[in-house]
């Protein structure tokens, strides 16, 4: 049963008279205790679905549904308390907590929003419980932020998130700026969290070699479309969308020797600035037909979970191409 | 070509006198790429700056030699100093677009940095600048020569930096993390374009950066540092292969491994 | 601090941890706070050779000397006596005049802390309004609305409010950006709780910065004012109106009139300015 | 052509062409400033409680006389239908007469502002060269001793007020050395009267007088210091940081890298961060107008701002009306011709 489900989000965004497509015609849903990655460069929209996903900015079009309720249509004060279940990892560990409250006080912040009826004991005593399962100690709670390191700070993020006991998890690259033997080590702290609660997290992430050690399924998001979606396995070891080849052939293997096949893209990315009445690569493309650019593009299933965005991809017959040009 | 002995730095801050690097050595030989490897603090940025006396005012290299090309630039008077970089020794850093100046035309600064060491009519200059802009892949060179800094794309202000840094034909380029600051799509192609134009002039190359996975397929030697202290250095077959320090090991450990290692089926049989 | 650990800590008491912080870390704020905590005190407090509001005709223009350590003026008023006693009414009033821009500041600039296009607007309207000679403003105001020292304090504000709004403004700004405060919307914080808990005590630094410095100005717009004849009640003495006094013999040579005064003064605002460079230090090393 | 190509020249072509309108459109705003302008100096005035009848009379007036004064002023008149012949007034360029001198205000504008203008130039010079020069020592040499001696001058000037420089000033300059003239205006009183145009400095620079130079520069001297020194600390903190922070930046480290001059170096850190001392410059301007005031009157300079003050102390209401829309209009162009030395020198100037 899926706990989230997002059906032909839409965000626009108006810069300068300008229509921005920050997301465009997504669809998405995540299972209970499931791990959904998204992941793509920056300014593919990612982090907006992400935001979009939690309730804090409502798309231009299209329904996010948690657990069976449209959050758009929730009041403001039904969207406060349903944030007890749902939650948010950021990226930059020490932004994201307030340098001037103390490490125990921003983890009981979210008891003392959702949890009113605790007392300070209980709600000490609950902050302790959380400080040690992220792998602190209760000496931790008095001390600030700033006095911790980079790993001890993203624990103290997601202690904060998890301790209203929240069904899904939006982590927002919560790993890129750790170091990457710290990394690891958060890394197996969510998935024992995830295993331990039963909880969801959408994962969002531009490294392909992180998703793939903790995601079910992977979407592959370029210019605010998804280009490819499926289970992350499938994916990763036969990616059919060449904007999924491109970003694996970026990583580079530790095994001297290995280089891998470079799949090169032309130029660099440009504004999403109009919905694309074309493939979002065309231009870019080291594949490219003339079709490309003349032919709406949208994910069409390559077998029973894996879906593509590619006119050119096994799935497709010939005669599909042949629409008018 | 770059013989770094004993190096050692400090910083003067509020607390006191912090040691940044400590008794750093290793060995650049001429032709060959080395891969300064370290996580945040490790002092990989210390070093390289400490080898080009290019500290903050309140840094200091107080121990220790940086032998290049039989001089010693730690002992080398500022003036002297400054005739090397630039000329004999290009650095490329990691923000493009911090690296250039927003308001002077890229055409001006390619001027400054070629008048820095060389006397040069300005016709010849703008013909050479042209030529350097299109061995990196610029296109359209002379629009890019006389426009500024934040009309370029990341990538693009990546190849002036690169195309600024070989003006000169150092025979060493230092490069800081100089693909951190980009799309992940784009970061590729800038070190395949390091790579060329430092095989191409017979260069050696040290690289300064965190993802082993570039020192695996960029460089010939790896030099490891932890807490200011280089921890292993060799050969990168070696090293990574049969690394002989914990540290290392662990870097290599934490590395995820990549569940595409079988290789990746090729694009639909198109030659790109 | 165990106990205390999880209790919400009041803005005071936060400020006041703060301040012994500080204290013991910088010198600037000990030698600036100090010298300005010993003006005030001996203003009050210091034995006075002679009564500073009555004249003494028989001692007039009498330049410094074992008597009269500051000389006297034109009247036969003690120099000494007056710049000392002057301290009682400029700096308790120059704190008086801070403390209500910076009440103005967080009253207009958190609210204004929204993006809008009002707010932008009012912006707008704010800068037009900080470009004009506002000393020249506040000179009207006061001598139009009466000679009255309260009239001063609208004075202050008028310059200084600004400043306070655009600051707070600025800095809540960059802090409802921050990551930190998208973290406790996401939690379910209502807006109250976002602006006084998390927006407000990151907003205290630069406030005692720019009170510092705002005092230092309010006891330049005081003196300026005084040294008009705005606002002042002879016989009590302020810094502003001795200058004055002063001004018209120093071009005779009788310079203790002006200058004895004028360094009172300088000194105020050196030692208000030396505790907000401290404090800014505080910050920045924060 | 590739998108990212096709991306930056539309980014070119962006920026090229809507300078014109840029310009314009900072144009378009000066007429509604203008309305805001009148109109503030006409209702400031009006909001405030005083009477200017009995500031004229005395205290001890009758009621008659009051009336008649009164009527004499056009106070009698409904506050909108004085508005709107304010208006019809100030669009022809009247600007009223003064109350006391019965002058037409226009007239005395044209004998002092030229004075203000001259005084508040060359202290604005004088502030930002000395200013800049101290800044720019202190950031280059940043938490080293000559940091340390700059930022102390800055805080001793900075705590000094300018009217009580001036005084100092006097009292060093002029009684004890005796190299300053008396403070007593802009000439001496034995030249007689002005020479026809009212800027003094400027004009025997380019009629080549030069005794009347020099009376004129003596006599500039010790207004110009007095004011220039104590706004020089602000310009000077202002470079400070904005330096401090450019020469930290990576475009600099790069700079050094590529083996530039120091003196390029430090150019180019100037470079980037002169917009925000030019900035600055607007946002000082107004108190340095209303700093030159009080020194005017110290130094008996004649010039508006002493002018507007004894308007001010007497309720002169038109002389109070006057100056605010001609201060409103020196800073005004002020902004306008700042913000077009901005677009000239820095790129990155967005027109939207």
């Amino acid at each position: 049963m899926s706990i989230m489900e997002l059906h032909d989000v839409n965000q626009v965004f108006r810069r300068g008279g300008k229509e921005v497509y920050a997301v465009n015609g997504v669809s998405l849903s995540v299972e209970k205790g499931e791990t959904v990655a998204v992941i793509g460069e920056s300014g593919s929209g990612k982090s907006t679905l992400g935001r979009i996903a939690l309730g804090l900015i409502t798309p231009t079009s299209g329904e996010v549904v948690f657990d069976g309720t449209n959050l758009g249509a929730l009041s403001k004060k039904d969207m406060r308390a349903m944030r007890s279940r749902l939650q948010v990892v950021f990226q930059e560990p020490y932004e994201s907590l307030n340098p001037r409250i103390k490490v125990g006080n921003i983890i009981a912040e979210p008891l003392l929003i959702h949890r009113p009826e605790l007392s300070r004991a209980q709600r000490m005593e609950k902050v302790v419980e959380i400080l040690e399962r992220v792998g602190l100690t209760a000496e931790h709670a008095d001390r600030l932020p700033r006095n911790l390191s980079g790993g001890q700070q993203q624990r103290i993020g997601i202690a904060r998130a998890i301790i209203t006991e929240p069904e899904l998890v939006v982590l927002d690259e919560p790993t890129s700026s750790l170091d990457v033997s710290v990394r690891a080590r958060v890394l197996d702290l969510l998935r024992d969290l995830q295993r331990e609660r039963d909880i969801s997290y959408v994962f969002i992430s531009h490294d392909l070699a992180t998703v793939g050690l903790i995601s079910d399924r992977v979407a592959v998001m370029y210019l605010g479309k998804v280009v490819e979606q499926g289970p992350t396995q499938e994916v990763l070891t036969n990616p059919r969308h060449p904007y999924t080849k491109a970003l694996l052939s970026a990583t580079l293997s530790t095994v001297v020797g290995q280089k891998r096949e470079h799949v090169p893209l032309r130029g660099e990315i440009p504004n999403p600035s109009k919905a694309p009445t074309k493939c979002v690569l065309s231009g870019r493309c080291p594949i490219e037909v003339p079709e490309c650019s003349s032919w709406p593009v949208s994910l069409l299933p390559v077998d029973e979970r894996h879906d593509v965005a590619c006119l050119l991809t096994e799935a497709r017959e010939p005669a599909e191409l042949g629409g008018p040009l | 070509m770059l013989r770094v002995t004993g190096l050692t730095s400090q910083f003067r801050g509020r607390a006191g006198v912090v040691r940044a690097i400590d008794d750093v050595t290793f060995e650049v030989p001429a032709g060959e790429a080395v891969g300064i490897v370290g996580e945040t603090g490790s002092g990989k940025s210390v070093t390289i700056r400490s080898v080009l006396g290019l500290l903050p005012s309140y840094g200091k290299v107080v121990g220790g030699s940086a032998e290049f090309e039989g001089t010693d630039l730690v002992k080398l008077h500022r003036n002297r100093l400054r005739e090397i970089r630039g000329a004999r020794i290009g650095f490329v850093a990691q923000n493009p677009f911090g690296s250039l100046n927003p308001v002077l035309s890229i055409e001006k600064q390619f001027r400054n940095v070629m008048r820095a060491h060389r006397k040069i009519s300005r016709t010849d200059l703008r013909d050479l600048a042209i030529e350097r802009l299109e061995s990196v892949q610029v296109r359209g060179p002379e629009r890019v020569l006389r426009g500024f800094a934040h009309e370029l794309s990341g990538g693009m202000a990546q190849r002036v930096v690169i195309a600024l840094a070989m003006l000169h034909d150092p025979s060493l380029v230092i490069a800081d993390e100089p693909t951190t600051a980009l799309d992940v799509t784009v970061q590729r192609q800038i070190l395949d374009l390091i790579d060329t134009q430092v095989k191409q002039g017979g260069r050696s190359l040290l690289l300064v950066t965190h993802d082993l996975g570039v020192v695996a397929q960029y460089c010939h030697r790896v030099v490891v540092m932890k807490s200011g202290k280089v921890v292993e250095t060799g050969l990168v077959a070696d090293v990574f292969t049969n690394p002989s320090h914990d540290y290392t090991r662990q870097l290599l450990a934490a590395v995820p491994p990549a569940p595409w290692a079988q290789a990746v089926p090729s694009l639909s049989g198109q030659e790109v | 601090m165990s106990d205390t650990t999880f209790a919400q800590p009041s803005a005071l008491s936060q400020v006041f941890t703060k301040t012994v912080n500080y204290v013991r870390a910088s010198p600037g704020i000990v030698v600036g706070g100090g010298m300005l905590a010993l003006m005030l005190l001996a203003s009050f407090l210091a034995p006075l050779p002679y009564d500073p509001m009555t004249p003494d005709p028989t001692a007039v223009l009498k330049a410094p000397s074992g008597e009269y350590i500051f000389g006297t003026d034109a009247n036969g008023f003690d120099v000494f006596s007056r710049v000392i006693a002057a301290g009682r009414s400029d700096l308790p009033l120059a704190l008086m005049g801070t403390l209500a821009s910076l009440v103005i500041g967080l009253l207009i600039g958190l609210p204004l802390s929204v993006k809008s296009k009002w707010s932008e607007g009012f912006m707008r309207a704010l800068d037009a309004f900080q470009s004009f000679p506002l000393i020249v403003l506040s000179v009207t105001i006061v001598s139009l609305t009466g000679n009255d020292i309260q009239n001063i304090l609208y004075a202050i504000v008028i310059i200084n409010g600004p400043r306070f709004i655009r600051l707070i403004r600025g800095e809540a700004l960059s802090i409802r950006d921050g990551r930190f405060i998208e973290a406790a919307i996401a939690t379910g914080a209502r807006p109250r709780r976002v602006v006084f808990r998390h927006i407000m005590p990151n907003v205290v630094d630069v406030c005692l910065v720019q009170c510092s410095l705002t005092t230092a100005n309010a006891v330049i717009v005081i003196a300026a004012l005084n040294f008009l004849g705005i606002g002042v009640s002879p016989p009590t003495p302020t810094w502003g109106s001795m200058v004055q006094v002063g001004a018209q013999a120093i071009s005779t040579g009788q310079w203790w009139i002006a200058i004895w005064p004028g360094v009172a003064i300088f000194i105020a605002i050196a030692s208000l300015n030396m505790l907000a460079n401290g404090i800014q230090r505080q910050v920045e090393g924060s | 052509m590739t998108t990212a190509e096709a991306a930056q020249v539309a980014v070119k072509e962006k920026r090229r062409r809507p300078v014109l309108r840029y310009v314009l459109k900072r144009v378009a705003i000066v007429p509604i400033s203008l309305f805001i302008l009148g109109s503030v100096s006409f209702f400031l005035v009006f909001l405030i409680p005083g009477d200017p009848a009995i500031t004229i009379l005395g205290d001890f007036a009758t009621k008659e006389q009051i009336a008649h004064v009164n009527s004499q002023l056009g106070l009698d008149k409904p506050l909108m239908e004085r508005y709107f012949s304010f208006w019809a007034n100030l669009l022809q360029g009247d600007l009223g007469t003064s109350f006391f001198t019965n002058e037409p205000i226009l007239h005395e504008l044209g004998k002092f502002l030229p004075n203000t203008i001259e005084l508040v130039f060359f202290a604005l010079i004088f502030a930002i060269t000395l200013g800049m020069t101290i800044g720019v020592i202190g950031a280059y040499f940043a938490r080293r001793m000559p940091d340390r001696l700059m930022s102390g001058i800055t805080s001793v000037l900075q705590s000094v007020p300018d009217f009580f420089l001036a005084l100092v000033g006097i009292y060093v300059f002029f009684f004890l050395l005796g190299w300053a003239p008396a403070p007593i205006g802009r000439l001496p009183i034995t030249s007689g009267s002005a020479d026809g145009t009212p800027f003094l400095i400027f004009n025997s620079l380019f009629t080549g007088n030069w005794d009347r130079l020099g009376e004129a520069v003596s006599h500039a001297a010790l207004p110009v210091m007095s004011l220039g020194l104590v706004y020089a600390s602000y310009f000077a903190k202002t470079a400070r940081g904005s330096m401090g922070t450019a020469l930290t930046t990576p475009q600099v480290e790069f700079a050094r890298a590529c083996g530039l001059r120091e003196r390029t170096v430090v150019y180019y850190a100037f470079a980037a961060s002169r917009t925000t001392v030019i900035t600055y410059i607007a946002i000082l301007f107004g108190s340095l107008l209303g700093g030159a005031a009080i020194v005017e009157r110290v130094f008996n300079w004649r010039g508006m701002g002493q002018w507007a003050l004894d308007g001010v102390l007497k309720v002169d209401v038109p002389i109070i009306q006057g100056f605010v829309v001609t201060a409103g209009l020196l800073t005004l162009t002020l902004f306008l011709l700042l913000d077009l030395v901005v677009l000239f020198l820095d790129p990155r100037v967005s027109y939207e």
